[in-house]
């Protein structure tokens, strides 16, 4: 899709879809605690689960670099 | 009849910045034109049938676990 | 003043009306700075994590932030956007800018009114107050200047109304072939609703509430007062939603770079709102003695066939947005979703909100499930669910609506979008952990409208995790929801030091499938606004004759509280002098230190 | 009208969806045990006349039946009457709940038995109680400024326990 004027990659969606993704793991505890019977205790989970969206972000930026640099 | 169409530009030439954030420029360039008859909103579609599908099950655990599950039914 | 070489914006073409709308929006903006405000000191208060007024007065903040935010803030706005919609897509000034003017400044004053005499609840030596929430139900008695405010506001919009409709026949009258536009349609089936339902609050407010405020009537009937609110309280909803959808349908699609999916299907939607809104309104009484269950059947089924409009919303706009991703080149069965502008607030602050929508339909299921709502009723659940609804699809569209809507209105860019961006995002962000913890409370029993959840006898149980944590994961959603409430009125703060420019006008393209696929019958709204007057005659006309014959359309009795505690039996006096202490207490303390 | 052939297939299923839940909530009322609404069966009366009323006057429990109960509640700013209501396991009791100055709320915590309380209205309702234990009951309808202090307990004692009679 190169060359169409109207196509625009920005960080914007990866900001959008990063928060998203972040209240999706953020309700996975109330999944599992309502829907499953798991208590997983929050102060166990919620800096486990940050640590992991921190990462998947971190990886997902150097991906990127490495892409524009081949592309 | 469109409603009221003001101008046909549409704030296209305020550069890269101004395209990238706002609203897009003027369809007349977009790289496909797609009319009503050959557009199939399929990832719509997807979309839709995932939240139809999360509506049922929630439901179902939310009536038939949560509320018949709660004890003190009130018969009368 | 720099140029550019666009459009011409809405304020070049019509700046009289450009400027109503723009004061419509500033009275909403001042609401929802205040009302904002108020929320966050509840969000801190009841979960105990901060204090800092005395728990009595805790339930002048409740109203002021329920009549600040879904009275003053969500209709101002409409009436600000309705003006712009109707102006723009008639393409004619109004027909009398007097009027416009007149029913504008009714709004204001009713408005002013009705919430200082709320704030003067925080002064006890003025004798003033109207702590009966935004539902008033009696026999809560609130100072007659709060029913009167109430009343002049409603008038205003009644005005309105018939503004727009004028704006319509004139319209008309120079193009009877032409369809009506969409975004006007949207406008005349909203008021239509809009005099429908506020039939219901007009009658329990000034031929029962006002009269008896004013000492004109002894007594009035709780039970009727509390279903001819209802009666107006469910439709409301509707008419805070329907800017929303405005937008969603109207702009949305232009903004992802596409063009609305379906513009006859928009109309059936509409029409299926103002039949539908207001035949349900029992629904919120599910648990209410002195309504037979067989008309609270009545009421949920036709609120299961309301949900119709909004799932057929739900389909039409997202596929007007993937049309928008697809002309931009996105591919995929979801890849599609990566070629939007998700740098631009206002495009990003719609889809969230269209996003927690969807989350908010499914707790308005549940709510609506007539035996189900024992679950949940009057829990903390309840605004859990309305905080996604209103508080989210219509605040959050309203937030990013300004933020396409700005430039148009006043020659000049806004002033940061990026920050306008970080404001949406952390909107979602913060109400996805407040609204959770407040449905996973409800569901624990947690009710909903207490100054201190917390009791003396017993202790919640919680299925998972801890009462405490979810009170912290509600107040840390507060206050994240204040802090981009701020971040928006700062950054249109802001923009006024913005230099005027020339050339931001946009313009709305026209629908895939447009308004001559549709029959013309859905263009009838005298035919329209019958059914639904029908619809409401068939749900209500029983209801209200079985609650009048049972009970009299004054009551059986009673007094109205506030007022000087007679007591009228000694038995009871000693266990409610008990009772009181803490309270008549607290009450002495706070007037003394006054005084001091 | 053209519709376009997705759209028909989501029409169909919001449809299919729609009468999906109404059917449940049929099935709850009339399935066993059949899901009971507050109705209009309750009678009506002077909030300012309660303490005259026969029951209300002095508000508590009796035994109407071979194992069924009446209890009758009067909530009232910010107390409910008579607190605590104590009634014996393995009962059938019925609450009427009424109100002698505002809309209050009643609701056993943690369980479906719920309902608002009108001036001038009896709210009824039927439960099959189980097992022994406690429960909470709050006011879940504000009722005025102390209204966050308004709350009671409901004690199931075990039959052989239970005295009878009034608590208070």
């Amino acid at each position: 899709m190169t060359g169409n004027p109207l196509r625009i990659e920005t960080s914007g969606g990866v900001l959008v879809g990063f928060v998203v993704l972040a209240v999706v793991v953020f309700e996975l505890r109330t999944v599992l605690g309502m829907l499953f019977g798991i208590d997983v205790s929050g102060v166990v989970y919620f800096p486990v689960a940050l640590a992991v969206l921190v990462g998947l972000l971190v990886a997902e930026n150097a991906l990127r670099s490495v892409g524009s640099k081949e592309g | 009849m469109n409603e009221g169409m003001v101008s046909a530009d549409d704030g296209a030439t305020h550069g890269d910045l101004e395209r990238s954030v706002s609203a897009p420029p003027d369809q007349a360039d977009v790289d496909r034109t797609l009319s009503h008859e050959e557009f199939d909103p399929k990832g719509t579609l997807a979309l839709i049938l995932v939240y139809f599908a999360i509506l049922v099950g929630m439901w179902v655990f939310m009536y038939f676990v949560e509320f018949l599950g709660n004890g003190l039914t009130v018969v009368g | 003043m720099s140029t550019g070489s666009g459009a011409a914006t809405f304020v070049d073409r019509y700046p009289e009306e450009a400027s109503i709308v723009r004061q419509a929006f500033f009275v909403a903006f001042v609401a929802f700075g205040l009302g904002a405000l108020f929320g966050v000191i509840q969000a801190l208060h009841r979960t105990d994590i901060l204090r800092f007024i005395p728990s009595t007065d805790y339930y002048t903040v409740l109203t002021a932030h329920g009549v600040l935010l879904v009275i003053v803030f969500t209709i101002f706005f409409l009436v600000g956007l309705f003006q712009w919609a109707i102006t723009r897509s008639f393409d004619r000034p109004v027909e009398d800018i007097r009027i416009t003017k007149a029913w504008l400044a009714l709004m204001s004053v009713g408005s002013v009114v009705t919430g200082v005499t709320i704030l003067l609840g925080f002064v006890d030596e003025v004798g003033i107050s109207a702590d009966v929430l935004f539902t008033f139900y009696a026999p809560l008695q609130a100072h007659p200047l709060f029913y009167a405010g109430l009343a002049v506001f409603l008038v205003g919009t009644w005005i309105a109304g018939a503004d727009w409709f004028r704006s319509w026949l004139a319209w008309n009258a120079e193009h009877p072939d032409d369809r009506i536009p969409l975004q006007a349609f949207v406008v005349l089936t909203t008021m239509l609703m809009w005099y429908i339902a506020t039939i219901g609050v007009a009658v329990a407010v000034l031929f029962f509430l006002l009269p008896w405020s004013l000492g004109l009537i002894e007594t009035v009937n709780p039970l009727l007062t509390r279903t001819l609110f209802w009666f107006f309280g469910h439709p409301v909803v509707y008419f805070w939603l329907m800017p929303a959808y405005l937008l969603w349908y109207t702009v949305l699609p232009k903004i992802a770079g596409g063009r609305l999916f379906s513009d006859p299907l928009a109309r059936v939607v509409f029409v299926l709102f103002l039949l539908l809104s207001t035949p349900v309104g029992i629904h919120h009484q599910y648990l209410d003695p002195g309504i037979a269950e067989s008309f609270k059947f009545i009421a949920m089924t036709n609120t299961m066939f309301l949900l119709l409009p909004s799932l057929l919303t739900a389909f039409t706009v997202v596929a007007s947005v993937e049309h928008g991703a697809r002309q931009r080149g996105g591919t995929g069965l979801f890849g599609w979703l990566r070629a939007l502008p998700w740098r631009d607030p206002a495009f990003t602050g719609m889809m969230l909100a269209g996003l927690m929508f969807a989350a908010g339909g499914f707790s308005g299921m549940i709510n609506a499930g007539m035996n189900i709502n024992y679950l949940v009723h009057n829990t903390l659940w309840v605004p859990g669910h309305f905080h996604l609804t209103v508080g989210t699809a219509v605040a959050l569209t309203m937030m990013a609506g300004t933020y396409w809507l700005w430039p148009q209105l006043t020659n000049r860019r806004l002033y940061s979008r990026p920050i306008g961006l970080l404001q949406v995002v952390v909107w979602f962000g913060g109400m996805a952990l407040m609204s959770n913890a407040m449905h996973v409370s409800g569901l624990y029993g947690i009710p909903r409208r207490t100054a201190e959840p917390q009791y003396q006898g017993f202790d919640f149980s919680t299925a998972f995790g801890s009462v405490a944590e979810l009170n912290v994961q509600l107040a840390i959603g507060g206050t994240l929801l204040f802090v981009s409430a701020l971040l928006f009125l700062a950054n249109l703060a802001f923009s006024w030091g913005n230099p005027t420019t020339s050339g931001l006008g946009q313009t709305l393209p026209p629908a895939l499938s447009g308004p001559d696929d549709s029959p013309r019958v859905l263009d009838n709204m005298r035919l329209w606004a019958a059914i639904a007057l029908v619809l409401v005659a068939l749900a209500y006309a029983l209801p209200l004759g079985a609650i009048v014959a049972d009970s009299g359309l004054f009551g059986p009795g009673g007094d109205a509280y506030p007022v000087t505690v007679v007591l009228n039996s000694v038995a009871v006096t000693a266990e409610r002098l008990t009772a009181s202490v803490g309270a008549t207490l607290a009450d002495v303390g706070g007037v003394l230190e006054v005084i001091r | 009208m053209h519709i376009h052939q997705y759209e028909k297939l989501w029409l169909g299923l919001s449809l299919l969806l729609i009468v999906g839940f109404v059917a449940t909530v049929t099935y709850g009322a009339v399935g066993t045990p059949a899901i009971s609404m507050i109705g209009d069966d309750g009678d009506t009366l002077n909030p300012n006349a309660i303490d005259d009323h026969p029951e209300f006057g002095d508000p508590g429990v009796e035994k109407v039946g071979e194992s069924e109960y009446a209890a009758y509640v009067v909530a009232r700013q910010f107390m409910f009457q008579p607190d605590p209501i104590v009634v014996p396991a393995n009962t059938t009791v019925t609450f009427y709940v009424t109100s002698a100055d505002v809309i209050h709320g009643f609701s056993v915590v943690g369980t479906n038995a719920n309902t608002m309380v009108i001036p001038g209205e009896v709210a009824e309702l039927t439960v099959e109680i189980n097992d022994p234990g406690e429960y909470g009951i709050v006011c879940h309808e504000y009722c005025g400024n102390g209204h966050h202090g308004m709350e009671g307990l409901l004690k199931v004692v075990p039959a052989d326990e239970y005295d009878g009679g009034d608590a208070e």
